[in-house]
């Protein structure tokens, strides 16, 4: 077992670990800092894949930025201490069975398929190459998709403080 | 001789309906009353002058009187065969009733002018007089059934609201509705009958119908139904209509309750005309009758003997005098339905024929002349009970004469009327049917007696003291009554025989003084025992009811036919049939829609649930469709 | 160095996640916990993405790219959700899901 | 523009023109004047029928006209009347116009009230100048969809009820119908040409008796329902009771006569071998549901209820004699449904007037009303001899006329049918006069009846002319059973071309 596998494993079991307790805790802000772990260990997947930029994205944009923004709203809606009340058993139970079909499914068609996985070349793309893709219009390019989500960015700041204004109205 | 003018002669009587009904309320009551009384005089003269020139003024050299169609037009088209004519048909009996019907109607027309004076309603009840007599004139003229059935119905929607003249008492609306239902009842039985007589025939026309020669009554019917031929049920049903009409046993209950109209209205539909329609019906269709369902004759003649008995027995017992004369006349019909009975087609053997006729013509005198005569005395005293009567001779001269010789006519004295016409009768019986000919003595005996009853007590018996003193009617109505009563007196003398027979040819007919003199003897005894009974008041009367108490009994209670009536209509078929038909409809058809729209609006709210806008169920019904779908498509599907 | 893990190993644990996610999605009741496990579902996407670029077409960089535009999109998404979530809290003063129901009536 | 299509137009017209008036007044106003223009067109029409005829114009339908509105389908707008058309049109038009002046004091949105009624006439008269199959349900949906407004909102008693009973069961009936023409519009290729929707076109073809057996008890049973088919007729007393008085008279006197009228144009005309096949089965129902009618109708205690169960008596007879098949009883068939359109638009008209005065319909708790408005009183009577078949009215000539044509059927099934059918004439005569007997004779009920006042010249108006018209055809019904006649003999030659096994 060579220590990337090791370290792979690891981050899987961390992923999943965490991911469960997320969607069952009761207690909202440690199922926010559960999520917080499952967002660290996909950026070190990232890692061991060579997308060093991405990690970095991933890690400053997900971790610090969106499950920030989630804690914050936490503390402004609910007591930190509060549980939730337990979740209908019924509820629970066919969901889960859903799910499990659902991943065995999943997981026997990806085992069935045999990809070819053999890695030729493992080059981290620099900045560089980054910074004109999305720049570039040409083949390979990714301007046109860089400008939408530009402004998509803008509209949901605008939207984000449009809806949560108080409304004066009302108060 | 052109008779198409005689299209105006019910034609004269409508237009007077329809003008007095639309200015009923906007001219003068009396003017109205005056109106209707002058144009039903210019039809009564022109009956008299159609009678005159149809049966005196023939065309040289015929035998017989032909059938004459003055007027024919198209109303409807049916069939290609089959249509709806209006016009007029002229040969001796529908002459005849013209002359009865104008006759009777102008005198109650005259005679209600001072009846009615000062009734509310008063233009309205000449314009219904109006529309009756249009009705009832052109049933007799019809020249085909389908014309006399409209006409038949149109007679009694005019009884009906004649009938329920006095509309805000309740007595007189439920006699209206009674006489309307039991009388359309019939009517259905007719309806059959021409529906069937028409398929049979393929006409309505009376005169191919009634050809003795025609192809219906030589070939006869070879379709049979339940044993008889179609031709037999056809007509039978055709006299259920005549019967119901002409209050024949056991549709007669509508009758006496009719008694509940107004005295000159009784006088004119329910003693003189309309209620011997079903006479005329049957005389009308004689021929087929006689050639093709001589069963159904057999028919006709012992319903009408039976008739006759039953209500005669009825009549000795009632109190109210009308209602006395309504069973009288029931009695009276059954005669003439007897008549009829027991007639053959042809020369002599066609006497039954002329004898119904001719005492259909001496009854319409006579029995207006009672009706009217009765009107005048219930107008002198207030009443209708013989109970409250006696010794009125002496304050109504005119009426007491006169309701004298209607009772004689009645009771067969000669030289009146109605000795001639019953000899007729009696002499037809006696040749075809002995069974029903002492019937007939039976029922003379007991005529007699009944009206003597009335008459004695009406006007003889204990004077009583009235409210206030009972006078004579005045000259309009006094004068009605003696001319009836003249009437009365000679029609008798009309050779009926050389004018109104079977088969159009005149015969020669002469009194069967064998027949006559029995027939007599027991008219003078009914009369004699009235007298010792009634004459004076002297209790035998009682006695004698006392005696026959059981009898009595049944008899006052008219046999309780009324009572199985109300038991049939009100407890079977008002509670049995149509309460469950209502309840039958309001929970069990429209609960199966309403049931069927539940289980939709249960199933609706059970696919509801799925719809519980909660997005968490719609994503989990989303993502297992989908992984279901998915595991189909991947596993089951391809491989 | 990462020649030795098969992709599908990547694969199955992004499947996992993703279902995982949708288990969450489907039964908390809560607006945040909900939109937790959406993070959840985008994340396991963006390692398919990543897998699939770094194993099938290791020369080009569509799948890193689009991870990148999803991470994008997804900040936006949860400052708008948020902001929802915040309103719909000031309106109910609760923010579970099956309470929230006045647009049913 | 051609002559039938004005039809159409002037009640949208006067729709239009309504949508201006200012208040009550006028708007009445602008109704009257539109359906007044119509009633008069309607008079045109058959006199210009009438002339044609006489100056031989044999064709099938006259007054062709064809327009294309969908032709990717061939769907067209095709229009054209026969005898029979023109009778309903003509009788539409003197009912909505009797029935505008009926609801004069409709006060409550009365602008949306006539608007609603003239877009209901509209589509009624559409459909009865419609040829083609499309353009027929169409009309026929916009005639049924402003019912459900007209009584939820301006009835009375269960209103919603009603209405959505009344709604839900005709959309049932239009389900069913639907389905019916687009079978008939998917064989209508069977002689070889283009799938058609045009009736004309249609009767040309022989639909495969397979195709028939399915869609014929769809098509018939689908316009069966708004004529009263037992026992989908429970909507008829619920909808009338509850529905205003306009209304009642519009519904009871066209609306239902759609059903009959297209029971016999499409489903008769264009399915001939299953209606022989299946005749059996509906003159069952249709001969029950005369007498049933007529003895549901005893019991009633509430005017519309005892008027709409007799319509249910009275339309099982049109059903009835349409299924007798033969030219006599169709004729009757379609007298019937003028006749029976007239006199139940008089009754419901009366009845409105009288429920206006005593604000009950309940007729224990009325009595004497003659000696307090005779006007009301004697129309009333007329209206219900009308009804129990008086000569000279036209109930009479209608009932004859089919009980004559049935029984002249060479089958004694047909015959003895015809008979029990016929004895509803004495059960009729047994609830009108009881009727008649409680409501207007007898002494005054209740002294607060004696402040009544008799009609009023706008009432005078609308039962006028409803009895100057039933009076007309039953004095003279040559001209219409002529008129009538002459158009039946397409459906007859189609009809007896069957060969029976």
């Amino acid at each position: 077992m060579t220590i990337s596998e090791i370290i792979f494993y690891l981050f899987s079991a961390t992923i999943i670990f965490f991911s469960i307790l997320t969607v069952t805790s009761r207690r909202i802000l440690r199922a926010a800092v559960y999520l917080l772990f499952v967002l660290v260990s996909t950026a070190g997947l990232y890692f061991m894949l060579n997308y060093h930029f991405l990690a970095a994205v991933q890690l400053t944009l997900y971790a610090g930025g969106i499950v920030v923004l989630i804690i914050f709203s936490i503390l402004l809606t609910s007591h930190i201490s509060q549980k939730f009340e337990p979740v209908g058993i019924k509820k629970q139970i066919f969901s889960a069975i859903a799910m499990a079909a659902g991943a065995i499914l999943s997981i026997m068609v990806i085992l069935n398929y045999g990809f070819n996985s053999l890695i030729t070349v493992a080059d981290n793309p620099t900045m560089n190459t980054i910074g004109y893709g999305l720049l570039n219009y040409g083949k390979n390019g990714y301007a046109l998709p860089f400008e939408v989500i530009s402004i998509l960015l803008l509209a949901a700041m605008f939207a984000s403080i449009v809806i949560a204004k108080k409304d004066k109205k009302t108060n | 001789m052109d008779f198409s003018f005689t299209v105006w002669i019910p034609l004269l009587p409508l237009i007077l309906f329809v003008f007095l009904g639309l200015t009923s309320g906007s001219i003068r009551p009396k003017i109205s009353g005056y109106i209707g009384t002058a144009g039903m005089t210019i039809t009564t003269l022109m009956s008299y002058f159609v009678a005159y020139q149809y049966f005196f003024n023939r065309p040289a050299g015929s035998e017989t009187f032909e059938k004459i169609i003055a007027f024919n037009t198209v109303w409807l088209n049916l069939t290609e065969k089959l249509q709806i004519n209006l016009g007029v048909l002229l040969d001796p009996i529908s002459v005849m009733m013209l002359v009865v019907i104008t006759t009777v109607s102008l005198m109650v027309h005259i005679y209600s002018i001072g009846y009615m004076n000062g009734e509310k309603g008063y233009s309205r009840f000449f314009s219904f007089l109006s529309l009756f007599s249009f009705s009832m004139l052109g049933l007799v003229v019809a020249t085909n059934i389908f014309q006399m059935y409209i006409c038949w119905e149109l007679v009694g929607v005019s009884s009906y609201l004649l009938i329920s003249f006095y509309y805000e008492r309740p007595t007189a609306v439920a006699a209206g509705k009674k006489a309307f239902i039991v009388t359309r009842f019939a009517d259905l039985g007719f309806l059959i009958g021409i529906l069937l007589l028409s398929f049979v025939s393929g006409t309505f026309d009376f005169v191919s119908l009634t050809d003795p020669q025609g192809a219906l009554i030589t070939q006869g019917s070879s379709l049979t139904f339940m044993g008889l031929s179609v031709m037999t049920w056809a007509l039978v049903l055709i006299f259920m209509g005549g019967a119901g009409k002409s209050a024949m046993f056991p549709l007669h209950i509508w009758l006496p309750d009719a008694m509940e109209g107004p005295t000159p209205v009784s006088a004119l539909i329910h003693a003189a005309t309309m209620v011997v329609a079903g006479v005329y019906l049957v005389a009308r269709l004689f021929p087929l009758y006689v050639f093709a369902a001589p069963d159904a004759l057999t028919i006709v003649g012992y319903v009408g003997g039976i008739t006759s008995l039953f209500a005669a027995v009825i009549a000795c017992t009632q109190n109210d005098i009308k209602r006395v004369l309504a069973f009288s006349t029931m009695s009276q019909i059954g005669y003439m339905m007897l008549a009829l009975g027991v007639s053959g087609y042809g020369d002599h053997h066609g006497l039954g024929f002329m004898a119904s006729m001719f005492h259909l013509f001496t009854h319409a005198m006579f029995k207006a002349l009672l009706f009217l005569a009765a009107g005048a005395i219930i107008h002198a005293v207030h009443s209708n009970f013989m109970t409250e009567m006696g010794g009125l001779r002496k304050y109504l001269p005119i009426t007491h004469i006169t309701f004298l010789i209607a009772c004689l006519t009645i009771a067969g004295i000669p030289p009146f009327s109605g000795f001639f016409s019953k000899d007729e009768i009696l002499t037809a019986a006696w040749e075809h049917d002995k069974f029903l000919f002492f019937i007939e003595y039976a029922v003379a005996g007991l005529t007699a007696f009944y009206m003597f009853r009335l008459y004695f007590n009406v006007f003889w018996g204990k004077d009583r003291h009235y409210h206030h003193t009972p006078h004579e009617s005045p000259l309009v109505m006094t004068g009605p009554l003696m001319f009836l009563a003249a009437a009365s007196m000679f029609t008798g003398f009309i050779p009926f025989s050389s004018l109104v027979t079977s088969d159009s040819k005149p015969f020669e007919s002469h009194i069967e003084w064998m027949i006559a003199i029995p027939s007599i003897l027991i008219g003078v005894i009914g009369i004699l025992v009235a007298m010792w009974f009634y004459k004076k008041e002297n209790g035998i009367s009682e006695k004698m009811a006392g005696g026959l108490k059981h009898l009595y009994k049944w008899s006052y209670n008219k046999f309780y036919m009324d009572e199985v009536y109300l038991f049939v209509t009100k407890k079977i078929i008002f509670n049995n049939i149509s309460r469950p038909a209502a309840w039958f409809d309001r929970h069990v058809v429209d609960g199966t829609m309403n049931g069927i729209a539940s289980v939709t609006n249960r199933t609706s709210s059970g696919i509801k649930g799925f719809q519980s806008g909660q997005l968490q169920k719609y994503g989990f019904v989303f993502v297992s469709g989908v992984i279901i779908l998915v595991f189909t498509f991947i596993y089951i599907w391809f491989n | 160095m990462t020649a030795v893990i098969p992709l599908h190993y990547f694969l199955i644990v992004s499947t996992l996640m993703f279902f995982i996610g949708i288990y969450g999605f489907l039964t908390r009741k809560n607006l945040i916990t909900i939109l937790m496990s959406v993070e959840l579902i985008l994340n396991s996407v963006n390692i398919n993405f990543v897998a699939f670029n770094r194993y099938l077409f290791p020369g080009e960089l569509q799948g890193h790219f689009f991870t990148l535009f999803i991470i994008a999109v997804a900040a936006a998404e949860a400052a708008v959700a948020i902001a929802i979530i915040i309103s719909v809290y000031r309106r109910f003063t609760n923010i579970d899901v099956e309470r929230v129901d006045t647009m049913k009536h | 523009m051609d002559f039938l299509t004005w039809f159409v137009i002037v009640p949208s017209l006067t729709v239009i023109g309504i949508v201006f008036t200012k208040n009550m007044k006028q708007t009445r106003l602008a109704a009257a004047l539109g359906m007044s223009v119509q009633l008069i067109l309607a008079i045109c029409l058959v006199f210009m029928y009438l002339a044609e005829r006489r100056a031989g114009n044999t064709a099938e339908m006259l007054f062709m006209h064809t327009h294309s509105w969908f032709s990717s389908f061939n769907i067209t707008y095709s229009i054209g009347v026969d005898g029979i058309s023109v009778a309903m049109i003509m009788l539409t038009a003197v009912i909505v116009f009797t029935g505008i002046f009926a609801s004069w004091m409709v006060d409550f949105l009365s602008r949306e009230f006539f608007i609603s009624l003239i877009l209901l006439s509209t589509g009624v008269f559409g459909f009865f100048i419609s040829i083609d199959l499309f353009t027929m349900f169409l009309f026929y949906e916009v005639a049924v969809i402003p019912m459900y407004l007209l009584i939820g909102i301006w009835g009375s008693g269960p209103k919603e009820y009603s209405a959505m009973k009344l709604t839900i069961m005709l959309m049932g009936g239009s389900a069913l119908l639907l389905v019916g023409l687009l079978g008939i519009y998917f064989n209508s290729n069977a002689g070889g040409g283009a799938l058609t929707f045009n009736i004309l076109d249609i009767s040309k073809v022989n639909i495969p008796i397979e195709a028939q057996r399915f869609f014929f008890p769809m098509t018939f049973i689908g316009f069966g329902i708004l004529g009263a088919l037992f026992p989908f007729h429970t909507w008829s007393p619920d909808g009338h009771a509850s529905a205003p008085t306009a209304v009642s008279m519009l519904h009871a006197g066209v609306l239902m006569k759609l059903g009959g009228y297209g029971a016999f144009r499409v489903a008769m005309f264009l399915m001939p071998e299953a209606a022989h096949e299946m005749a059996w089965i509906f003159l069952l129902l249709t001969g029950f549901s005369v007498v049933y009618g007529a003895f549901g109708a005893i019991f009633q205690k509430d005017l519309k209820y005892i008027n709409a169960y007799s319509s249910v008596s009275h339309c099982g007879l049109v059903l009835f004699a349409i299924l007798m098949m033969n030219k006599t009883a169709l004729n009757g068939a379609v007298i019937q449904m003028v006749s029976h359109g007239l006199m139940t638009a008089l009754f419901f008209a009366l009845i409105g007037m009288i429920y206006g005065r005593t604000h009950t319909r309940m007729i224990n708790e009325m009595g004497g009303l003659m000696k307090v408005i005779p006007f009301l009183g004697v129309c009333y009577v007329i209206a219900g001899l009308a009804s129990l078949g008086l000569p000279g009215l036209s109930g009479f000539v209608a009932e004859m006329t089919i009980f004559v044509g049935a029984f002249q059927h060479a089958d004694s099934f047909h015959r003895i049918l015809t008979i029990a059918a016929a004895s509803s004439i004495v059960i009729t005569a047994v609830y009108i006069l009881r009727v008649v007997g409680i409501l207007l004779l007898g002494p005054v009920k209740n002294d607060h009846f004696l402040t009544f006042t008799d009609a009023k010249w706008y009432e005078k108006v609308s039962t006028g002319v409803l009895i100057a018209t039933i009076a007309g055809i039953g004095l003279a019904p040559l001209w219409l059973s002529d008129m009538i006649n002459d158009s039946l003999n397409p459906v007859i030659i189609q009809l007896s071309q069957v060969i029976l096994p």
